[in-house]
């Protein structure tokens, strides 16, 4: 792997909480992600993110028309512990028709420890910094705009999830060319522009 | 003619737990009023008079009978089992109950009480103030007692104001149990008066008298009682199944 | 040379660690970390256990750095541990299992196994010994080769054990006097957990904690903290009945990792592999209390409490047992029943630092509170 | 620094960092709440900022700039150590300009020069919980967070005022964060309290010892507690003026001057006073470094 | 304004509560599992037991019973004091009288204990914050249900403090230093100062000398008279019953054993345990 562990993590975390800290805005994993020599057959972006931010200490699961396999190179690369949709820590939500079902299922954490809702890895077919979505709340100026190549659906039920907030699930969308973005909880989502 | 409120086959037995004792207070009680009419009922004290009275304003509970009133709110309704909600209702706005007792909140003053009792009739402040002086000024209290506390009146005074309390509601049934028991004669005089006026706007009346002369003039029937028992015509209220 | 806490503050430090060295060394003699490893044993053990960190060449290094100072040895220690990725998770010591040096009962005048008096001070008296004054390397190795000579220890006292001789070393019996206790039905019997224990150092502690994060931060408390509120606690701040020390065992344990490629390793069913032992003190305190049993009717039982650290620090471990009871108990009456209040304070690092911390400027606070002061004088 | 190249790149393990920065992420997404963390321990002393130094060795790379401060200073010991800390473990450039600097972190002070898109501000806390003096029990607070009780916050402020006749608060004045949780913003003066507002940058704050991580995105609502008739008020700059660089409606250290006794104002930010004295001296501004 | 005769402001559906393990005999519920409330198999108390009650808007429900009864259990489950161990509670004022308080998310919760709910303890250290002044603990509730203009707080804190018999110049004084009698009243204070439409009264005149008492209970009957709050009124005093509350429940080891009009209950009560209540106060 010509990937650094040590420095080429750092960017792609920095890059990750970029993100985080600024909905709408996007990424670009691009260059860390094409470091990455491992042959496995999903996104590398995907795949960055787990190493990332993944390690023994933590539980994930998948949902994909492959989980075991795809859990089982995630957890071979990461150590971390796979687990119930509903007690995962992260959640990996690969190829089309899974990200609804992932949320759905993802953990929103507890009032006393809000932090344990899960963080949702979804891969999508593009992300757009123009598109049908308008965002707002912390990290956004005044509105964003999103397009997110992603079946419908994940935006209703994101918003059962995160119903009650402090409560809900954090969403990082990654898409073929290894660009992210993010959806914390706070993220009002409108249909749009 | 249909009548306010008629009573059938009452009969309300105590049981003292304790002393494992049932006492008989009345057995068979029928008796009917008629919209507007006064009906007095006699007999000796320990007769079960107070009874039913208190019974017809739920402060008792009968085992057996039934008791029609038709209501302004709810219609024909037998007071023994509608439910307690509605008898709070009726208390407040159609059945009245004067008693020899004094029922006052202790701390609260002659004028505040009369008041009180009108605005729970839905009176508006304005007119439940004039109608408070008023009574106050009909039954003779010094206008320097009106806002002092009615615990620091004489036996007579407290009577008086228990009275105009029952009375500045205007109540459609009202139930006197001996309410003039312990006045002086010109104090009796002047509820004598109210009542008759009261009689005279169509009020419904059941009181017990001690005094039989208080009630000459006024009474337009009267039950004997004796032994928990009377026998009477009773009319029947209109939509109440027979 | 004298500093302004905003200006300067590169030369001012460099100038402050030079003092500091200066200290160290102005009577022109260099503490040899050998020698401070053998000789300090007790400091050593304190450190090592302060730090949650065995390693006795480590400890005495940092207490060579430190010039002794407990405090800020375990700090640097601390921090190095911090640094030090964690591959893998032991599995969990049996105390039981230990090669005893010391077993004592206070319990009883005999307990199955014997006692052992083993090393201990308590019977010295404390009269300084002008003689070791003049105690020479030399005079050393020729005394211990004369003790060995006289009398059959293993005095296999290094950090190189194998696993052959781990294995080929007695272990304690397993009967000991907690189980004669038990046994006539007077301690009052606990489920036995066997989940995974919670490490504060992975995961901040939440409230209410687990026995296992509890005994974790008393363990590695700082050990005059820890004993001064168990102290607090035998008179009367907790404990209600006088607690007996049950068994006190100073000795080594074998330490194992579970293969980390085996299916089922965390559990601790897979293979092992032996990777050291530890000498720890390991202490079980019979704590009489009151057991509502229904009907009106309330019995006296013994619980146990236990307490263990790295080495041997006996009165740091039977501390540790008593503060565990009265963490156990559920009443809060007293301060050393309260876990916030007894986990939160008696961590070295954490009060030393944040106490030290009073020594950083605070001008800006100062200001802005002399600010808030002069207007409220103004409104009032 | 010899000593340090002993240690990891960022001084930590790579586990340590990436336990750090799941709470980081954590904490931006739920503004204003303290995450919980395992908090590593420090080569420097818990209590001198070791929540901070942990935020940003878990977030340095070889690209950044980075700016330490200590009550506004640049220069000050704390400060100085830290920084040392910090480059002798990754080597990396620091600078005093709080406009170039892509992370500044900050013991008591957040820098009068407007922070940036892009840029970070770690703040050091050594109490993170605003109702630790209303409430003593973790256990307690946790719960009122949890329940959005926070009439205790509001009630010690009433109090102040009732007995005081105004709120008498310090630094460390509580805001309420995203209208939902109630923040401790660090021991900053009252007069920083409003840069949080809608902040360019991105704030996050650690308490080594209290093993809490908390942040303020950017653009985030940052409201100090207070009544509508006892609005929120800064330190009074009345007639305060920069006895070196002239500036007014900066925060200054209160000097008492040795020949007069009296006192005298001065830019507690050095950096910005020393940038400011540059400028009116004609010499370029520049990060010193 | 009457309200109408029978909205309930709160509905309490199958309550429980127990404290101890239950075991297989008393978990059945069953009458005969139990010596009164306790079971002496497992030590189990059941201080409610399966209870269901109306509260009426506007008025005044009295709740007698001796210690032990259970009474001041209901008052806890209500202001989540303590967690009920079964059964539902349903306040017109929160949604729509639809949603089971005691099911809702915590934050919920302390919504409804904030700005639908008064309470005044039996004991004040539980309903006052000793540290902080009086007029602070009365604009404390007033806090929490969202005012934040200080003077007006004040305000209204130092109208009901009077209302009280707080005198001026003690308002600004710790209750710590005050006397059990002035605590209380201070806790009045407090409860009613956000006009909770639904108060909860715990045993509000125990322990007070008479005259204090007597101005206590004419507050409430005020306040009640005035903004036609609900009260749910337990006391162990019967008289305090007769002078406030439209209707009663008599408890007995968790239960009801008997409800009705209060003057019925006091002038021809039903049950032997009734009659013995009503004769011990004779």
């Amino acid at each position: 792997m010509r990937l650094d562990p040590v420095l080429d993590l750092q960017l792609a975390f920095r890059q990750i909480l970029a993100a985080m800290a600024s909905p709408g805005k996007i990424a670009d994993l691009g260059r860390e992600a094409g470091l990455l020599d491992l042959d496995v057959r999903f996104n590398k972006g995907l795949l960055l993110v787990a190493l990332a931010l993944l390690d023994g200490e933590t539980s994930f699961c998948v949902a994909s028309a492959e989980s075991e396999a795809h859990a089982r190179i995630i957890s071979q690369l990461t150590y971390a512990r796979a687990a119930a949709p509903g007690e995962a820590d992260f959640i990996f939500a690969i190829g089309a028709g899974y990200a609804a079902e992932a949320i759905a299922s993802a953990k929103i954490g507890t009032l006393i420890d809000p932090h344990l809702g899960a963080t949702l890895v979804v891969e999508v077919r593009s992300l757009e910094e123009a598109g049908p979505f308008t965002l707002s709340g912390p990290g956004i100026e005044s509105s964003a705009s999103l397009g997110v190549g992603l079946e419908p659906g994940w935006v209703a039920e994101r918003a059962a999830r995160n119903i009650e907030y402090p409560l809900g699930v954090d969403l990082l969308f990654v898409d073929a060319l290894s660009r992210l973005a993010a959806l914390p909880r706070t993220t009002i989502v409108r249909a749009g522009v | 003619m249909d009548a306010m409120l008629a009573i059938e086959g009452l009969g309300k037995t105590f049981s003292v737990h304790q002393l494992g004792k049932r006492i008989k207070a009345c057995e068979g009680i029928d008796l009917a009023v008629a919209a507007g009419e006064f009906i007095g009922i006699t007999g000796r004290s320990g007769s079960g008079k107070s009874t039913i009275l208190k019974l017809i304003y739920r402060s008792y509970l009968p085992q057996k009978g039934r008791a029609w009133y038709r209501s302004e709110r709810f219609g024909p309704i037998d007071l023994f089992q509608t439910s307690e909600r509605q008898i709070l209702y009726l208390r407040r706005r159609e059945i009245g109950y004067v008693s020899q007792f004094l029922n006052l909140v202790p701390r609260t003053t002659a004028r505040d009480s009369i008041e009180q009792a009108a605005l729970e009739v839905g009176m508006g402040s304005e007119r439940a103030r004039e109608e408070a002086e008023r009574m106050l000024r009909h039954f003779e209290l010094d206008e320097e007692l009106w806002d002092s506390y009615a615990s620091t009146f004489s036996g007579g005074e407290k009577l008086r104001l228990n009275v105009a309390r029952a009375m500045v509601k205007h109540p459609r049934l009202l139930l006197l149990d001996e309410p003039t028991a312990s006045l002086d004669e010109r104090s009796k005089g002047k509820v004598r008066e109210l009542i008759g006026k009261l009689k005279a706007e169509g009020t419904t009346m059941l009181g017990i008298f001690h005094d039989l002369r208080f009630m000459e003039g006024l009474c337009d029937r009267e039950y004997g009682m004796g032994l928990g028992r009377f026998v009477s015509d009773a009319l029947p209220v209109a939509g109440a199944p027979p | 040379m004298g500093y302004i806490a905003v200006r300067g503050g590169a030369e001012a430090i460099e100038a402050s660690i030079e003092r500091l060295k200066y200290e160290r060394l102005r009577k022109g003699r260099a503490l040899d970390v050998g020698a401070a490893e053998a000789g300090l044993r007790a400091l050593v053990d304190q450190v090592m256990a302060e730090a949650s960190l065995y390693d006795e060449g480590i400890a005495a290094l940092s207490i060579k750095q430190a010039e002794g100072s407990p405090e800020e040895a375990v700090f640097l220690m601390r921090a190095y541990r911090s640094t030090l990725p964690r591959s893998h998770y032991a599995l969990a010591v049996d105390t039981r299992a230990m090669r005893v040096e010391r077993r004592i009962s206070a319990s009883f005048k005999d307990i199955p196994g014997g006692q052992l008096l083993g090393a201990s001070a308590d019977y010295t008296h404390r009269l300084i010994d002008p003689s070791l004054r003049g105690e020479t390397d030399e005079g050393a190795v020729a005394w211990v080769e004369e003790y060995l000579g006289r009398v059959a220890i293993d005095a296999c006292d290094t950090n190189e054990a194998s696993e052959d001789s781990a294995a080929s070393r007695p272990e304690a019996p397993p009967a000991s006097a907690i189980d004669y206790v038990r046994s006539l039905g007077l301690i009052e019997e606990r489920q036995m957990d066997d989940a995974e224990p919670r490490d504060v150092t992975k995961k901040a502690i939440e409230f209410p904690a687990s026995r296992s994060e509890r005994l974790q931060i008393l363990a590695r408390g700082q050990t005059g903290a820890v004993t001064a509120l168990g102290y607090a606690a035998l008179r009367g701040y907790g404990a209600t009945l006088h607690p007996t020390v049950g068994e006190l065992r100073v000795g080594r344990v074998a330490v194992y990792v579970p293969d980390p490629f085996a299916a089922g390793s965390a559990k601790g069913d897979g293979d092992a592999y032996y990777v050291g032992e530890l000498r720890i003190t390991a202490v079980e305190t019979l704590v009489p209390v009151q057991v509502h049993k229904g009907r009106g009717k309330t019995e006296i039982e013994f619980v146990l409490g236990f307490g263990a650290c790295f080495g041997q620090n006996e009165t740091k471990a039977i501390a540790m047992s008593l503060l565990d009871q009265c963490l156990e108990s559920g009443d809060k009456r007293s301060a050393v029943q309260d876990e916030e209040f007894v986990l939160l304070h008696v961590d070295s690092v954490e009060a030393t630092g944040f106490i030290s911390h009073l020594k950083l400027p605070h001008y800006v606070t100062f200001q802005s509170k002399l600010d808030s002061l002069r207007k409220a004088r103004g409104a009032k | 620094m010899n000593r340090e190249r002993l240690y990891n790149f960022a001084f930590f393990d790579e586990g340590s960092k990436r336990e750090v920065r799941r709470a980081i992420l954590k904490a931006v997404a739920i503004p204003g709440y303290q995450v919980p963390f395992a908090s590593r321990e420090m080569p420097i002393a818990r209590g001198w900022g070791t929540g901070g130094l942990q935020i940003t060795l878990s977030l340095v790379g070889k690209e950044d700039v980075i700016k330490v401060i200590d009550q506004g200073a640049d220069e000050s010991v704390n400060a100085v150590s830290i920084k040392r800390l910090v480059v002798g473990t990754t080597g990396i450039r620091t600078t005093d300009d709080a406009r170039e600097a892509t992370i500044i972190q900050s013991r008591h002070r957040i820098p009068e020069f407007p922070l940036a898109r892009g840029q970070i501000l770690v703040l050091q806390v050594p109490m993170p919980e605003p109702l630790r003096f209303v409430e003593s029990s973790e256990y307690a607070t946790k719960r009122l967070h949890a329940e959005k009780e926070y009439s205790g916050a509001y009630l010690a402020l009433f109090e102040e005022i009732m007995k005081y006749g105004r709120v008498a608060t310090g630094a460390d004045h509580p805001v309420l964060v995203h209208d939902r949780y109630v923040m401790a913003p660090s021991p900053i003066p009252r007069f920083d309290n409003p840069k949080m507002m809608r902040c360019e940058a991105l704030i996050l704050l650690g308490a080594g010892r209290e093993k809490k991580i908390y942040a303020v995105p950017p653009f985030t609502k940052v409201a100090s507690l207070d009544f509508e008739d006892h609005p929120f008020e800064v330190e009074s700059l009345e007639g305060r003026r920069c006895r070196r660089c002239g500036a007014r409606e900066v925060f200054m250290d209160e000097i008492i001057d040795d020949a007069s006794g009296g006192a005298e104002y001065q830019c507690n930010d050095a950096s910005y006073c020393a940038s400011r004295t540059r400028a009116r001296a004609g010499a370029p501004a520049s990060g010193g470094g | 304004m009457a309200a109408e005769y029978d909205v309930s402001a709160l509905r309490v559906e199958g309550l429980w509560k127990w404290f101890g393990p239950r075991c297989p005999r008393c978990s059945t519920g069953r009458e005969e599992a139990l010596e009164r409330n306790y079971c002496p198999d497992c030590g189990t108390v059941y201080a409610l037991r399966d209870l269901s009650f109306r509260l009426f808007e506007g008025e005044v429900l009295g709740v007698v019973g001796e210690s032990g009864s259970g009474k001041s259990t209901i008052l806890n489950c209500l202001y989540y004091d303590m967690e009920p161990s079964a059964g539902a509670a349903y306040l017109s004022s929160f949604e729509g009288g639809e949603s089971d308080v005691f099911s809702v998310s915590a934050q919920a919760k302390r919504t409804v204990r904030n700005t639908l709910l008064g309470k005044v303890y039996q004991n004040a250290l539980l309903g006052l914050k000793m540290g902080f002044s009086s007029i602070s603990n009365v604009a404390e509730k007033l806090i929490a249900s969202g005012d934040r203009n200080a003077s007006r707080m004040e305000a209204r804190a130092v109208e009901l403090l009077g209302h009280v018999n707080i005198p001026p110049y003690r308002m600004r004084e710790n209750p710590e230093f005050f006397s059990g009698g002035m605590q209380q009243r201070v806790q009045i204070a407090k409860a009613l100062s956000n006009n909770p439409p639904v108060l909860l009264l715990d045993e509000v005149t125990t322990g007070l000398d008479l005259s204090v008492q007597a101005k206590v209970l004419d507050l409430v009957k005020q306040i009640q008279r005035e903004l036609g709050i609900s009260m749910l009124l337990v006391s162990h005093d019967l008289g305090v019953v007769r002078m406030l509350a439209d209707r009663t429940v008599v408890m007995l080891n968790g239960k009801v054993v008997e409800a009705g009009l209060t003057d019925q209950i006091l002038e021809d009560p039903q049950e032997p345990y009734t009659q013995e209540l009503v004769h011990s106060m004779l």
